[in-house]
């Protein structure tokens, strides 16, 4: 056996448990307990993550702890083994910054999210079983980052793809969030057998699934035998995170409830990909080309979601686009070997992305499931609430330098591309964000300013589908009385959110010695690097220079007085001369309708029609009416008694037992 | 540990003799019940092979596998009777000779 | 759940409920050996009273067996003579015959006799083998002489006959004298029982 | 003197005591029933009642014994004698105190909790081969009873069993019992207790659980057709199973011989805190039966699966998990 | 030595015994007895707990069930079998077919244990550390179970839930859940429109 290497310091430690399994309790209470609890479900959800969370924030000094071991290499962080399984398969916990960021997130975040439903889900007939399904998935995601694994990883990979799948088709009487539910969960399918052909590779190598012994072998892989590791892998973390070309499920899953999106399809789970590949960093420090390949797709996914971004009308999809060019930025930072800077986009757009959602949701919300911005306008004066909370969501993700924290997390991401030398992504990147801020300030303009479009003919607006614009069958149910929560149960939440979107970014601030660095220090390889040949100031600035000319483009065509003037013509212009490449999100679902689906049914037509009955069959027919003369013979001996066959069996072998016996005897 | 008193050649003598026994059974009665008894019958021959040699051999594995065969046999048994009560349900008599749809 | 919990409630409820009559007083009475108390005109045995003297109160005047509306009653009269004195009067019962398994202990032939000769005693084991057994003739019915003269009901000390053994206090109205235990009389009334006397008429 | 005299001489005292607990256990129980019933009980038969056993043996042997025309001989004689002999067997291994020279059993068996569930799943043989053989309808619907009831209670009863040997870490019954030389295997264990005294009642077909016998149903159910001596066995082996798990409890829940509340210094011998617990036991037994009306069928089968037996898996995984963290 | 042929010839006895009855409740009485004397067997063999395992699952669970269902089914009033027998004759041939193929079985072990078994008795048993001397014991059995053979043993879980799938399959209440046709089929019309529109 080769040494057992562990990542953190072995211990007992209670809190670690108690914050893995408290979601699961509380999923299991509410599920089994849903229509006893009534409203109570909610709380109690809440509850769960809430003292989930404090326990995270509990484990914080024993996550970042750090003690020098016996092999030189300092053991960062705790580790807990709950049990062994099999040779090769020790089942524990680990909770490292890496980890303690994740858990602070899902848990933090996740709680103001579950306040948050009390107050969105009020009244739907299925409460308890929305927090059940909710506190699930938390427990699945603590499952994926607290895994000290690959294969207890992959058991919370395919736990929160589950979850997912439960909660995009919660609203289950709606086709299209079944529809839905199930292509996102068709692709994470995909992602998962990825994951499962790395580890299948990795334990060929180490004969281990541990994290700490794939990480020490990790000098030694076959070069490209690693190369296969880190892409299948990067399959799983593709199909997770919306990378080209697995990304079209997530603008589908907004067909869950707003909260659902908020919590996993933007702040969460759609990120496990990037804490796989920053939890992998070991293997892709040591190949080039797979650092060069997801950098690449990064890049190209965040390019592709912001024009995308600019061609919806759907407010959630506008936001799921935009989610999906942000993963790309942090695909893009770990890809490239910037890992703090992925990680920290991570961590900021974590909240403003939750803030966004929330505050769309409020809208929603409030317009009685409306989700088409067409349909929106004039809401500052009506919701200037979520006009704030929007606000600074939108100068977040826009990038406003001090104003947001996306700024600094997104700066840090797009120098790492510079400094790691990929001066190509760094172009696109600054593309990128100039036409980021452009999208989110036409979202922000046309929903709150001008007239208000809700009483508005749907044709005229341009809207192809009325039947399918904010006319859900959810909606339709609850036309009619739809007792509210108090509204500070959503707005809450949402107003705490506030503090981190606009502050947390200040961590960054700082570079190399800001709080940030010093808090991964022990976690990424941190090669040494030439000098970039565009300095950190100036990246800022001509950062700040295209988002500035992507809100002065937004401003001039959506929040001009004359634009608000004739706002419905033109929007109907705009909706009916957009380019079929854009509105149909450039070919992807029929590229991989034609290069997958009916490739496949061609094929099998190919076999059906010709092969099978001419090629096959036609061999077959010969064989079988040769079978069929030598059956009717043979069926003679078919008495159908069970006791002559058992007697046919009992002369076989025993003409066997003869002939050994007789063989031994010669042999002798 | 003492050496076993019984040579390893007798015990599979002996187990053999009730395999064959079982083997007579499953052949010669209709009852299906008792062609089940004698299935039972020649496991158990099998099982007294696996613990004698894992005695003889001092290791454990025959032991292992003698009580997963115990475990299989029960499925056996209780599937095969959940059979037997099927087809008695049907035709009011369980005969095997008259469950016959196989023939040719 | 919370029905569940209620069933473990009352189980433990049931339990407690047993338990406490364990140590509860038993009203059992030890039947052979002690009998219960009645009250002081219980209808059952009727007995035949004689006058101080000695003499039957029995006259044969039938009025009891025309007044008994089970039709248990059989008399038959005959005159006294002088050398035989049965009764004070001119007329003495001959036969006198209960039948007791048709009596219905209605207190009918006390109400009708104009001696005060039959009573209905407290006395009830009557219990026999044989139907015949259960008629009662004179023999039986009339107090032996050397047991006294037979109590009236209204004179009857808590209305116990001396004959009945231990008496368990059940009724707390009514105090017993010790002293009821049995007595001559008993063990009289238990020989008979046995049918010793009625094989003897029989014969 | 060898091995086996001493073996034999020991059974022989073992078999006169327990015979003889039998007899009087019987007679309390009638007397706990009167007295729950505020009668006095049987008190005729010598003083207080206690040549009653006596005169119930007298009787049984004397009563003549019928055999049904459409009896199966052979197994209609067996059966009473089956489940004698497993209801006795049992005692081979049962340690009724310990002393320095040790434990006061005739034989100690190091698998002795198993060796026990082996005899005791034997013993439904008795009944259910009784009532097959005696060839009416009561007495087979009793023993099919009987044997559907007592596979399903005998899980429930192995699994409340492997929460102590978890604990003990030991099978052998005197090692439980010094296991629980500080604790008492029913604080920590007491969901498996509980399962255990109910699991215990059905498998000695007493009320609650006594539809194998049910008189307003079945009649008398598998012995409706035994009578004298043949009847008398199968209810010694009744009475003589109940003594077993009541023993099997003091053993595995109460400690055994050991002292209660720590009254180890009043030097009382162990052997009568055994009997006080076994006694306490089968009085509640008693308790139960004044106590309690029988169960429907469906009813008892469907607690026994869907309530007993989940609560004792459920109740061993827990342990097993505290077990696995904190360590013995 | 003499408790190996004792229980030998009980165990012979009464398999022949077992398959000869023709009441299958002899047969079940039969098989306990052949039953028992295996377990005792065991013992000889230092398989304590297999003994024990042998009685508890085998006569106390799965024989318990053959009697079960016999009195189930028969109760003595229905016969098992009924019409011809089909195979009146194969008695003999095959109690001679066995019979040859026990003497070669015979010959071929005592040739081979003249020298494969010759000399087999090690020293030292097989036991996990911490547990000499105590071959055959639960502790033991248990510890080679949960750790070298605790993927058979698993296989095995799932065999047996299987069966207990199958026998409420094939023994339970047989009404299966059907939902109207016509809804499903509506169902996934709207899916497959949702999915052509893609979800706009």
């Amino acid at each position: 056996m080769p040494v057992h290497h562990v990542m953190g310091n072995e211990g007992n430690y209670p809190y670690l448990l108690a914050l893995w399994l408290l979601p699961l309790a509380g999923a299991i209470v509410n599920w089994a307990f849903g229509p006893q609890l009534k409203s109570a479900a909610g709380a109690l959800g809440s509850a769960a993550i809430g003292v989930a969370f404090v326990a995270t924030v509990l484990m914080w000094g024993a996550a970042t702890q750090s003690v020098p071991s016996t092999g030189g290499v300092n053991l960062v962080g705790a580790h807990q083994t709950l049990f062994s399984w099999l040779p090769g398969f020790d089942f524990g916990l680990l909770m490292d910054p890496l980890s303690l960021l994740w858990a602070l997130i899902i848990t933090g975040v996740g709680f103001l999210i579950h306040v948050y439903s009390i107050g969105y889900m009020d009244g739907d007939n299925a409460f308890a079983r929305f927090f059940a399904y909710m506190n699930f998935f938390v427990f699945a995601m603590l499952t994926l980052v607290l895994s000290d694994n690959f294969v207890g990883l992959l058991i919370g990979w395919g736990l929160v793809g589950l979850a997912s799948y439960f909660l995009i088709g919660f609203w289950f009487f709606k086709p299209s969030a079944v529809a839905a539910a199930r292509k996102a969960f068709v692709l994470n399918v995909v992602g998962d057998v990825g994951i499962m052909f790395a580890i299948f590779m990795i334990f060929a190598s180490v004969h281990s699934t541990g994290f700490g012994d794939a990480f020490a072998f990790a000098g030694s892989y076959n070069t490209g035998w690693l190369f296969a590791i880190c892409l299948t892998l990067f399959i799983g973390a593709a199909a997770k995170s919306a990378q080209i070309p697995l990304q079209t499920w997530l603008p589908d899953a907004m067909e869950g409830p707003t909260p659902v999106s908020a919590l996993i399809h933007a702040a969460t789970m759609v990120t496990a990909g990037v804490y796989l590949i920053a939890r992998c960093a070991p293997l892709w420090s040591q190949n080039q080309d797979a650092q060069m390949l997801v950098g690449v797709i990064g890049a190209l996914t965040a390019l592709l979601g912001a024009i995308l971004g600019c061609a919806q009308w759907d407010i959630k999809r506008i936001l799921a686009y935009s989610t999906m060019s942000q993963i790309g930025y942090m695909i893009m930072g770990v890809g490239v070997g910037a890992y703090e800077g992925g990680v920290a986009h991570f961590f900021t757009h974590a909240f403003f992305k939750a803030q966004l959602f929330l505050g769309s949701g409020i809208i929603i919300h409030a317009l009685n499931n409306e989700q088409d911005v067409r349909r929106m306008g004039g809401l500052i004066k009506t919701m200037p609430f979520a006009f704030v909370a929007m606000l600074t969501g939108v100068i977040a993700i826009s990038g406003i330098p001090y104003l947001g924290s996306g700024f600094f997390s997104k700066d840090l991401v797009i120098q790492g591309a510079l400094q790691h030398g990929h001066p190509w992504l760094y172009a696109i990147a600054l593309i990128t964000a100039g036409i980021t801020a452009y999208y989110m300030c036409r979202m922000l303009f046309v929903t709150f300013l001008g007239q208000y479009r809700g009483n508005v003919d749907p044709s005229d607006l341009g809207i192809r589908h009325p039947e399918l614009a904010g006319t859900s069958a959810h909606a339709a149910e609850h036309d009619e009385v739809h007792a509210h929560a108090p509204a500070w149960l959503m707005n809450v939440p949402v107003g705490i959110l506030i503090v981190p979107t606009v502050l947390i970014g200040w961590l960054m601030f700082g570079g190399e010695n800001s709080p940030w660095a010093h808090f991964f220090a022990q976690q990424f390889p941190h090669p040494a690097l030439p000098a970039a040949p565009i300095s950190e100031t100036l990246t800022a600035v001509i950062a700040f220079a295209l988002v500035i000319v992507g809100i002065a483009i937004a401003w001039a065509r959506y929040g001009v007085a004359p634009a608000q003037q004739n706002a419905v013509e033109r929007l109907r212009q705009e909706s009916v001369r957009m380019p079929a490449v854009l509105t149909n999100a450039f070919y992807f679902d029929y590229a991989i309708d034609w290069l997958f689906v009916r490739t496949s049914q061609l094929l099998g037509t190919l076999f059906g029609r010709f092969l099978d009955p001419q090629v096959i069959d036609g061999a077959v027919r010969e064989t079988a009416f040769s079978a069929q003369w030598l059956g009717t013979l043979v069926r003679s001996f078919q008495t159908g008694l069970l006791r002559t066959y058992a007697f046919l069996l009992v002369i076989g072998a025993t003409c066997f037992m003869v002939y050994y016996a007789v063989a031994m005897g010669a042999a002798k | 540990m003492s050496p076993m008193a019984v040579p390893i050649a007798d015990y599979v003598g002996l187990s053999a003799v009730i395999f064959f026994i079982g083997v007579a059974g499953v052949i010669v009665r209709r009852n299906p019940l008792i062609m089940l008894m004698s299935i039972e019958l020649m496991f158990n021959a099998a099982n007294l092979l696996f613990i004698a040699f894992s005695r003889a051999w001092l290791h454990n594995a025959g032991h292992i596998f003698a009580f997963l065969v115990i475990t299989v046999a029960a499925a056996e048994a209780a599937i095969g009777l959940a059979i037997v009560v099927t087809v008695f349900r049907t035709s009011r008599h369980v005969d095997v000779d008259d469950i016959a749809l196989m023939k040719g | 759940m919370r029905k569940q919990l209620y069933n473990v409630g009352a189980i433990l409820k049931g339990l407690s409920i047993t338990f406490k009559f364990m140590f509860a007083k038993r009203p059992t009475i030890e039947y052979p050996s002690i009998k219960k108390q009645h009250a002081p005109r219980f209808h059952g045995l009727h007995e035949l009273r004689r006058y101080a003297d000695g003499k039957e109160r029995c006259i044969g005047c039938e009025l009891c067996s025309s007044a008994c509306p089970a039709n248990a009653i059989t008399v038959i009269g005959a005159e006294n003579s002088p050398e035989n004195r049965k009764s004070p009067g001119e007329r003495h019962a001959a036969r006198y015959e209960i039948d007791e398994l048709r009596c219905i202990f209605c207190g009918m032939c006390e109400e009708a006799c104009p001696t005060d000769a039959i009573v209905l005693t407290p006395r009830f084991e009557m219990s026999d083998y044989r139907r015949g057994a259960l008629i009662y003739s004179k023999d039986r019915l009339l107090v032996p002489p050397e047991a006294g003269v037979g109590t009236a009901p209204d004179e009857r000390p808590n209305g116990i006959p001396a004959d009945l053994g231990r008496v368990a206090e059940v009724k707390s109205t009514v105090d017993v004298d010790e002293g009821y235990n049995a007595t001559n009389r008993g063990q009289v009334l238990k020989v008979q029982r046995k049918g010793l006397a009625i094989l003897k008429r029989d014969d | 003197m060898p091995d086996w005299i001493i073996i034999l001489i020991k059974s022989a005292i073992l078999l006169l005591v327990v015979v003889t607990t039998f007899a009087y256990s019987m007679l309390a129980e009638r007397k706990v029933l009167g007295w729950m019933q505020l009668r006095p009980g049987p008190n005729r038969v010598g003083p207080w009642g206690l040549m009653q056993p006596a005169a119930d043996a007298a009787k049984l042997i004397l009563k003549e014994d019928l055999t049904p025309r459409t009896a199966d001989p052979l197994i209609y004689r067996l059966a009473p004698f089956i489940s004698l002999l497993t209801a006795f067997s049992v005692y081979a291994i049962i340690p009724f105190g310990a002393s320095s020279a040790g434990t006061w059993a005739i034989g100690n068996v190091n698998a002795g909790i198993l060796f026990l569930l082996a005899i005791t799943s034997i013993g439904v043989y008795g009944i259910t081969l009784g009532g097959w053989a005696s060839g009416s309808k009561y007495p087979l619907l009793g023993s099919v009873r009987a044997t559907a009831q007592m596979i399903s209670y005998e899980l429930g009863m192995s699994l409340s069993f492997i929460g102590v040997l978890i604990l003990a870490g030991t099978t052998s019954l005197d090692g439980i019992v010094n296991a629980q030389a500080k604790w008492w295997f029913v604080v920590p264990q007491f969901i498996g207790f509980i399962v255990y005294i109910i699991t215990a009642v059905a498998e000695t077909n007493r009320v609650p659980f006594d539809l194998v016998e049910a008189e307003t149903e079945l009649v008398a159910g598998f012995h409706t057709e035994y009578s004298g001596l043949r009847f008398g066995l199968f209810f010694i082996a009744e009475y003589v199973n109940m003594l077993t798990v009541s023993c099997i409890a003091s053993l595995l829940f109460l400690g055994g011989w050991n002292a209660p509340f720590g009254l180890d210094n009043l030097h009382v011998p162990g052997v009568i805190w055994f009997i006080i617990k076994v006694g306490f036991f089968m009085f509640f037994y008693m308790w139960l039966r004044a106590t309690l009306p029988r169960f429907r069928y469906d009813r008892l089968m469907a607690f026994g699966w869907k309530f007993l037996l989940p609560l004792a898996t459920l109740n061993l995984v827990v342990t097993a998990i505290i077990v696995a963290y904190m360590g013995h | 030595m003499a408790a190996f042929w004792i229980l030998g010839i009980t165990l012979i006895g009464s398999a022949i015994w077992c398959i000869t009855n023709t009441k299958p409740v002899y047969s079940v009485v039969a098989l306990l007895l052949n039953f028992a004397a295996l377990a005792a067997m065991y013992l000889t063999l230092n398989a304590e707990f297999l003994a024990v395992i042998q009685m508890i699952v085998y006569s106390g669970a799965i024989l318990i069930l053959f009697l079960f269902v016999i009195a189930l089914l028969s109760s003595g009033v229905t016969p098992f079998s009924v019409g011809p027998n089909k195979l009146p004759r194969i008695g003999i041939p095959a109690v001679v077919v066995l019979l040859i193929a026990l003497g070669f079985l015979t010959y071929a072990v005592n040739r081979v244990t003249a020298n494969a078994f010759a000399n087999t008795s090690p020293t030292s048993p097989v036991g996990p550390v911490g547990t000499a001397g105590v071959f055959g014991s639960v502790a033991d059995f248990g510890k080679a179970l949960f750790t070298t053979y605790l993927l058979p043993f698993e296989i095995t879980a799932l065999v047996l839930m299987v069966a207990v799938i199958g026998v409420i399959l094939l023994a339970g209440d047989q009404a299966p859940y059907v939902a109207s046709q016509k809804q499903a089929e509506e169902v996934r019309r709207e899916m497959r429109e949702a999915i052509l529109r893609g979800g706009e």
